[in-house]
């Protein structure tokens, strides 16, 4: 079924009673040309584009859970690329072009709203850094904007700029910046996979990887073994947990990250802030709820729960940086495990093992990446090279020193 | 008069009237009562609209899962939003006021999304709002914004303090109702440190409501009785309208209190709220149950509203909702509530029971409508009448308010943050309280007693139980009887279908059977698809009222039991927590404690400009009177410290002793450079690298006698350093003798430089600090004139021949005054942290700007450093990977304008002359800038691509955020006095 | 020249706040304590505690596992540097200027104090003599128990003056005063 | 252990006294190793979902490295140990 206002209007005329199913619910085939492990943002955007810009259409998706369970569902929903590095601009600059593109290609409104982002900085230094990165994003053609104190004061107003313990000098300023409805992302493309015959089957679990010759022949799972051509592992902070079923090595480790939103408010704050002194970002949702984050809770964690000093510590910096945000409430938490790679920055790449290819170390900035990450990683599958923009994010890079680290925190991922 | 107070009764003080407003009109309250309450005494009963079709809306509960009656409470700059009225304790001169609506309460002009409903359904804004593109940032998204929330924050500064406190107990209980009083009370009668902790701002919960009398006495008495006894107890603490709003690991619970929410004019003294972090024992979650409302046609019609909730405003606060109530009802609640009505003169037009089994009659002879069912409500803003139908018979009920009761659900909220699931029970019918371990359970309500009396026993028995596994003598507690309770079963119905009308189930958000219905279809069958496509259970609610309902019916629709369906996710907070309360004091200015140097005082006398560095406040730049502007000062002091001298405060940098026999071994791992031959009296640069081979930090490590050694960092990495070397140390080389202790608060540290340094120190110093006695990175002891003990160091940050001279603490000030008097002759400045840059990017020496975590020691120069012959040094083997030792990686150079008075500005890339710009074209980038007065023109260095081979190359400083373009030539990155002659004068 | 070097505590400007006398609730600050790190060295940890226990006109303060502060209101630097430094294996760093030694006391104190400890400061489990480092108003510090209701806490110089502002502040509740010791 | 580390040294403290460093299961390499096991040592981790080693720093405490033997899905903490020690006794097995 297309989605229109003329298909709201015919339902709204049957009572609503018509709408048929987003996806299909199929059993499993005993063998897909590719397999792709996770039903999140990456796997279902894999499988999207596989079908759509490479024509692979005999593709299933597999998902222990309920598609979109993962942190495609449990973010802050925020879309840039204003990032430093070469390894990493030009692939989130696809992706935010992606994102421009989305609704009117997969059919699926994901509310993508490029509010602006505003990344403050409070020091000398951190202004000559974040020059740096602008200035990057300007070689590249993206847009980028240096604000000083009162260009920021005149967009929001309502920043700390009198009583801050560290003054907010300016900020770089991304205008197509922002966020997406996070959930329709994880819909619209399974919606768009599943009606370009990518089986998307949810709750069947992969136990292991079936291997003969040294490659690949399939996995077993919860609903029984199923053979592919091509095995595609999308799993994110399960990445090693499926890595091992294949003895793969993986500069990966689990943590856990929360985030936050507030009781709905009448709309106050129009673009996504983030705070230069700390972790803190914000935005405010279509429906008026705020949503925020700030940092890791810094241990390894595949529990989906944070712990209370992280959530006083997120509280202290988004006060601090907007002081009226005191009296709001807060709504709920909830918490995502991350794959933390050893640079900050991600992997796509093929592995030591023919058919299987790899996409994870998203960290937490998975969900700005989902349409790129899914379109290099289908690329990578299907032309068997890397993409253009994924070109550097190898699993190989650590032993031959090309690091991406966007941070400068080297071989420690909590730090990143 | 449809809803108003009763002349005797509840647990309010009669003799103290409260006046308060209500969008401007003003009412009175009474004390204990909550701003619902008051306002239903007033015959107010439409109090909100809802959030999607701003229907009119008043209280469904008496309680803190309240989905209606939200209200902006206080004004100004104490405006809270979405204050729950339920909750909320009236006190005298509050100001309220109704949300999401315009232009008013009951003229809600967007109240017309009612009748677009049809094409409102879930999920319809996914499907739409597409084309063209866009429209929707212009058009659609900012007109769903308008529409978007309930209250209204107002964005400034809260008045208010805030404060944080921790708490221990051997055992936490949350709810003081029944089973929590018994619970706290054998536990402290047994001697365990006990908090007993409830919402409300009256401890009792269920026995303030519940018309039934225990040991004889009405339940409102023996609550008031057994909460004197606990106060009485010095072990037992009670934290009244205190909510336990999260459970963490390792039985931490967070809760909040709110100190003087209810207080017309705060106290400055006293926090608004407290964080409280309650490390337990053990912990009994006696949250009680929460009434399930009914799902027919027209349920959030205002005077809708459960059973139990009707009795809470009857018997606790006095407070008739209706005049003619009907009841409809699965179970004995709404029989108790029309008992409970009819007791107090109230009349009940009708008990609707969906059951078959059911009374002929109900109390003083009220007519019981079996099988029955409540299909439609009529009444604009609030109930008027109702529908009743069985055995398809129709009949209007008079009526001006509805009793509901759909049966009890356990409050398990808490018990399931933590990861596992609450289980279905077919008997109770209702989600249950899972087994999270022995060291917290529920009691009472909480874990499915569903009469008070059983509530009594088992937090009595739960509590004995852990009291002895905690080692206490448990109390024996006598329960006392209880009479009048009612039988509190019930059957569940989980919706009445064929209703015109919407039968809601999640009433904030608008979501009803319908939606539900849709997300089936539409295959959005997980009951978080549920949720998050038809965001059921999302409102500021959670879920409290509506989640178990949703899934009932979702069970129904597809034919299987609730216990296939499960329950979403609960996760803090209980209910919605205050940032303020969160986040406590550290907020603004207090975000960071403060450091401030030992010489901070004498800086300031001195007409310091400060800098926030890291925690520390250093000094910047010293204005002299004429001075216009900063760089004024700076090139002042600059070209003062060549000239003649200048004296800066280093007391930030970290400073570390090193004892040991071990020490000299240690150092020599840790540093990439070699550092076993150092000499006693003797500093050196060192150079640490990360284990990835990347330059960690630098700094000079003096050794003081052979086994003592001071080691400084940088400001920003001494804390990072510290803990590096104490992990070396204890992790990889144990068998090293080696101690560390941060010595950097216990000296000032100024470095005298310029080339009359000398002359200035030795009318300070009694040793011989001649060029000889003293040479270049010698350290030692020395005597100030009058006797005090202090450390010299010849190092220099800034080319010149320099010192520094460390002294106690308590003395920096006096001493750096003495320097400057000792040198006016030789026009000594103070100089700063601005100054100290210009003079080493003069010299080329590199900071955390060159050294930005991703440069190696030979990208900036300082491979030779290296000392590869070492066996090991941290760092040592990934540093030769090929990617950090490629030809083509980013080098330490220098950059000058061609024209000299054009401003290079750090952050800047660079580009060869006449290439466009784009990332394969891109040489590098400006690391530090700055006017150099010495040379009399700007200067940078900058890294780029294989930088060293390409001095006197041209190439283009791009800017385009600041557009600029400035054509520069590549040079050495020492910009004066190259081969340092004068570090040794 | 001979210079007449005056010594000034960190905590001169901050306590100018406050007036008058001391309540039931009062901070002081110590002027010039004599403070030093201790450090035992590998394998003398035991001998080493055991010469601090005897050690005389010195408290000794935990601070983990082979470190201590010694602590003296009474002796002077020299008398304890000499004291500490007959111990073999032990090295030493002083300290005097680099800590802040405040004591804090009243019936109110453990109230005052759960706004800026985690620890749990329940006699029956922090008890009279017992020292440790915790972190205190957000920076590491030093807390001993040399009382019912007194307690001594020991920070960092430079950040002595914020300690002392949240002390201060989390005290308002219960009037706090504070001063100079010799005030 | 998410909100609570007992350590051996100090007793019961809260998390903010603590930095975390990561795996404690990697051992540096002796300076002769081959590339391949530097490699793995900085770079690759075991990520176990379940038990797990952790170092934690106590730097508002003793300024002990400490191993937190914990899972990391339950949170659970079965032991802390100080990392000498832990040493010691891995030697001695």
């Amino acid at each position: 079924m297309r989605y229109s206002a003329y298909s709201i209007f015919k339902q709204a005329f049957s009572g609503n009673r018509l709408w048929t199913p987003a996806w299909r619910e199929p059993q499993p085939k005993t063998h897909y040309d590719v397999i792709i492990i996770g039903g999140g943002g990456h796997g279902l955007s894999t499988a999207y584009y596989l079908a759509k810009e490479f024509g692979i259409t005999n593709v299933a998706v597999l998902e222990k859970g309920y598609i979109g369970s993962g942190n495609v569902g449990r973010n802050t929903t925020i879309i840039r690329s204003n990032y430093l590095l070469e390894g990493n601009n030009p692939f989130y600059e696809l992706s935010l072009q992606l994102w421009e593109g989305l609704e009117k290609d997969f059919n699926y409104n994901a509310m993508v709203s490029q509010r602006g982002i505003v990344t403050l900085f409070h020091s000398d230094s951190q202004r000559d850094d974040y020059a740096r990165r602008g200035n990057g994003m300007r070689m590249h053609g993206v847009d980028a904007e240096l604000l000083d104190r009162e260009q920021v004061r005149r967009m929001m107003p309502y920043l700390n700029f009198d009583h801050a313990r560290f003054p907010i000098l300016g900020g770089l300023y991304q205008k197509r910046g922002g966020t997406v409805r996070h959930d329709a992302v994880a819909w619209g493309y399974a919606r768009g996979a599943d009606q370009r015959g990518v089986d998307v089957i949810q709750h069947c679990e992969v136990t292991g990887i079936r291997r003969e010759n040294g490659v690949v022949v399939g996995v077993e799972t919860t609903k029984g073994f199923i053979g592919c051509s091509k095995l595609a592992l999308a799993a994110a902070g399960n990445t090693t947990t499926v890595g091992r079923m294949a003895d793969l090595d993986l500069p990966i480790e689990t943590h856990v990250l929360q985030a936050f939103v507030s009781e709905g408010l009448k709309p106050v704050i129009d673009h996504v802030i983030t705070y230069g002194a700390g972790h803190f970002y914000i935005s405010q949702s279509d429906k008026g709820g705020l949503v925020f984050g700030a940092g890791l809770d810094f241990y390894s964690s595949y529990a989906q729960r944070g712990n209370l000093q992280t959530v006083e510590h997120t509280m202290e910096e988004g006060v601090t940086m907007i002081p009226g945000l005191s009296r709001a409430k807060v709504l709920r938490a909830w918490a995502g495990v991350m794959d933390m790679s050893m640079d900050g920055s991600p992997i796509i790449d093929r592995t030591p093992i023919d058919n299987l290819y790899l996409n994870c170390g998203w960290c937490y900035g998975g969900f700005k990446a989902t349409p790129a990450s899914g379109f290099c990683f289908a690329h990578l599958i299907a032309r068997n090279e890397p993409h253009h923009v994924a070109r550097f994010m190898r699993l190989d890079r650590f032993e031959r020193g090309y690091m991406i680290d966007e941070a400068g925190k080297g071989p420690q991922p909590n730090l990143h | 008069m449809t809803s108003y107070r009763l002349d005797a009764g509840g647990a309010i003080n009669r003799a103290q009237a409260l006046t308060f407003t209500f969008d401007g009109q003003s009412f009175k309250g009474l004390d204990g009562d909550t701003v619902a309450s008051a306002l239903l005494a007033n015959d107010q009963m439409l109090m909100a609209r809802s959030f999607k079709y701003h229907r009119p809306r008043g209280v469904v509960t008496a309680g803190s899962s309240e989905p209606n009656a939200l209200l902006t409470i206080g004004s100004g700059l104490r405006a809270e939003p979405n204050a729950r009225a339920t909750v909320t304790e009236l006190y005298d001169g509050l100001v309220t006021t109704s949300q999401n609506r315009w232009p008013s309460l009951k003229t809600d002009i967007g109240a017309v999304n009612g009748l677009l409903s049809p094409f409102l359904g879930a999920g319809f804004y996914y499907k739409t709002f597409m084309w063209p593109a866009s429209f929707w940032e212009k058009l659609y998204e900012p007109l769903i914004r308008r529409a978007a929330g309930l209250g209204k924050l107002v964005l400034q500064p809260d008045p208010d303090r805030y404060e944080k406190c921790w708490a221990h107990c051997d055992l936490l209980v949350i709810g003081a109702g029944p089973a929590g009083l018994m619970a706290a009370l054998v536990a402290g009668r047994s001697g365990a440190r006990v908090i007993l902790a409830d919402e409300s701002f009256t401890l009792g919960g269920s026995l303030l409501s519940e018309n039934v009398a225990i040991g004889e006495t009405p339940a409102s008495e023996f609550a008031k009785r057994t909460i004197e006894e606990l106060a009485s107890l010095p072990n037992v603490t009670l934290m009244p309208r205190t909510t336990v709003f999260g459970w963490y690991d390792d039985m931490v619970f967070g809760a909040v209190e709110r100190v003087q929410k209810h207080v017309a004019s705060p106290s400055p003294d006293l926090p608004m709220e407290r964080l409280w972090r309650i490390v337990a024992k053990r912990a009994i979650l006696a949250s009680g149950a929460e009434e399930r409302p009914l799902v027919f046609g027209g349920n959030d019609k205002p005077g809708v509203m459960t059973a139990g909730a009707v009795r809470s405003y009857l018997n606790r606060y006095g407070v008739a909702v209706g005049s003619r109530l009907a009841i409809f009802t699965n179970g004995g609640s709404g029989y108790r509530t029309a008992a409970d009505l009819t007791a107090r003169g109230i009349k009940v037009t009708a008990i609707i029971d969906a059951r078959q089994q059911a009374p002929d009659l109900g109390p003083d002879g009220v007519r019981v409508i079996r099988n029955g069912a409540v299909v439609a409500t009529k009444g604009r803003h609030r109930l008027e009448s109702l529908i009743a139908e069985r055995a398809g018979f129709q009949e209007v009920i008079d009526c001006d308010a509805l009793a509901m009761s759909g049966g009890w659900s356990p409050i398990v909220h808490l018990m399931c943050q933590r990861g596992a699931k609450p289980i279905w029970s077919e008997e109770k019918q209702a989600f249950m309280a899972p087994n999270v371990g022995g060291a917290f359970v529920a009691a009472g309500g909480a874990h499915g007693a569903d009469t008070i009396y059983a509530c009594l026993r088992d937090g009595a028995a739960k509590a004995a139980a852990m009291m002895g596994e905690l080692g206490f003598s448990a109390y024996q507690a006598t329960l006392p009887e209880v009479e009048g309770e009612y039988d509190p079963s019930f059957a569940p119905v989980w919706y009445v279908p064929g209703a015109k009308d919407k039968a809601f189930v999640d009433f904030q958000n608008d979501v009803h059977v319908g939606d539900l219905g849709i997300a089936q279809r539409e295959g959005f069958r997980h009951i978080e698809h549920t949720k998050r496509y038809t965001t059921s259970g999302m409102a500021t609610d959670q879920g409290k009222l509506g989640n178990v309902n949703t899934a009932g019916i979702v069970a129904g629709m597809r034919g299987v039991s609730p216990a296939e369906i499960g329950t979403t996710t609960f996760r803090p907070f209980y209910t919605p927590v205050s940032f303020g309360a969160l986040a406590g004091a550290a907020r603004g200015e207090h975000a960071a404690p403060v450091r401030t140097s030992p010489l901070h005082g004498w800086a300031k006398k001195n007409g310091a400009t400060f800098v926030e560095s890291g925690l520390w406040y250093r000094s910047a730049w010293f204005a002299k009177e004429g001075e216009k502007t900063w760089r004024d000062s700076v090139d002042r002091e600059v070209l003062n410290v060549r000239a003649n001298a200048g004296l800066c405060d280093v007391s930030t940098l970290g400073k570390i002793e090193i004892f040991g026999a071990g020490a000299a071994e240690f150092l020599n791992r840790v540093y990439c450079n070699g550092f076993l031959k150092l000499p006693v009296g003797k500093a050196r640069y060192g150079l640490m690298l990360r284990e990835d081979g990347i330059v960690f930090d630098d700094g000079t490590t003096s050794r003081l006698s052979e086994q003592h050694y001071v080691m400084t960092t940088t400001t920003a990495y001494a804390a990072e350093v510290m803990a590096h070397l104490e992990f070396c140390a204890q992790t990889f080389w144990p068998e090293l003798d080696v101690r560390f202790v941060f010595v950097t608060d216990e000296w000032a540290q100024m470095s005298l430089a310029g080339p009359k340094a000398r002359i200035i120190l030795s009318r300070i110093v009694e040793d011989d600090i001649s060029n000889v006695a003293f040479s270049f990175l010698a350290v030692r002891t020395v005597t100030l004139r009058g006797g005090l003990k202090a450390r010299l160091f010849r190092i220099s940050f800034s080319g010149e021949l320099a010192y520094e001279l460390a002294v106690p603490a308590g003395y920096g000030e006096a001493v750096a005054d003495a320097i400057m008097e000792a040198g006016r002759e030789e026009a000594i400045c103070a100089y700063g942290v601005e100054a100290l840059n210009v003079l080493r990017i003069e010299k080329g020496f590199v900071t955390h700007n060159e050294l930005d975590g991703r440069t190696t020691a030979d990208d900036v120069g300082l491979g030779k450093m290296m000392a590869m012959q070492k066996a090991d040094f941290i760092g040592k083997r990934l540093s030769t990977r090929f990617g950090l030792t490629a030809a083509d990686r980013l080098q330490l150079v220098g950059l000058k304008p061609v024209e000299a008075d054009k401003e290079i500005k750090a952050g800047a890339h660079l580009l060869k002359e006449n290439a466009k710009p784009s990332l394969a074209n891109d040489q590098g980038f400006v690391s530090s800038a700055c006017f150099s007065p010495t040379l009399g023109g700007f200067i940078a260095l900058a890294m780029l691509k294989s930088g060293r081979e390409r001095t006197g190359e041209h190439i283009v400083v791009w800017d385009a955020l600041r557009g600029a373009e400035v054509p520069a030539e590549v040079c050495q990155p020492v910009f004066f006095d190259p081969d340092n002659t004068r570090l040794h004068l | 020249m001979a210079l007449n070097l005056l010594h000034r505590h960190v905590l001169e400007d901050h306590i100018l706040g406050f007036h008058g006398g001391a309540n039931p609730n009062h901070l002081s600050v110590v002027r010039r304590p004599v403070i030093f790190s201790v450090l035992a060295h590998a394998g003398r940890e035991g001998q080493v505690r055991e010469a601090l226990a005897k050690a005389e006109d010195i408290a000794i303060r935990a601070c983990g596992p082979s470190e201590w502060l010694a602590v003296s209101q009474t002796a002077g630097a020299e008398h304890v540097a000499a004291q500490l430094s007959a111990i073999p294996g032990v090295s030493l760093a002083e300290q005097s200027d680099g800590k802040v030694l405040m004591a804090i006391a009243g019936p109110s104190v453990r109230r005052i104090l759960a706004k800026c400890v985690a620890v749990d400061l329940h006699p029956d489990v922090f008890a009279e003599g017992q020292s440790a480092n915790m972190m205190c108003c957000h920076v590491v510090a030093n807390l001993a128990r040399t009382g019912a209701d007194t307690f001594e806490i020991i920070v960092p110089r430079s950040f002595a003056g914020s300690v002392f502002e949240e002390l201060t502040e989390m005290g308002r509740e219960h009037a706090l005063t504070a001063s100079f010791l010799d005030a | 252990m998410a909100s609570l580390i007992t350590c051996p040294h100090c007793g019961t403290r809260p998390k903010e006294e603590f930095s975390i460093r990561g795996a404690a299961a990697p051992r540096r390499p002796s300076p002769a190793a081959r590339d391949e096991v530097w490699h793995r040592y900085v770079y690759v981790r075991d990520n176990p979902k379940g038990r797990y080693e952790e170092y934690w720093h106590h730097a508002a405490g003793c300024r002990r490295w400490l191993v937190v033997d914990r899972d990391n899905l339950t949170h659970e903490v079965f032991g802390v140990t100080d990392a000498t020690d832990h040493l010691t006794a891995e030697a001695g097995e």
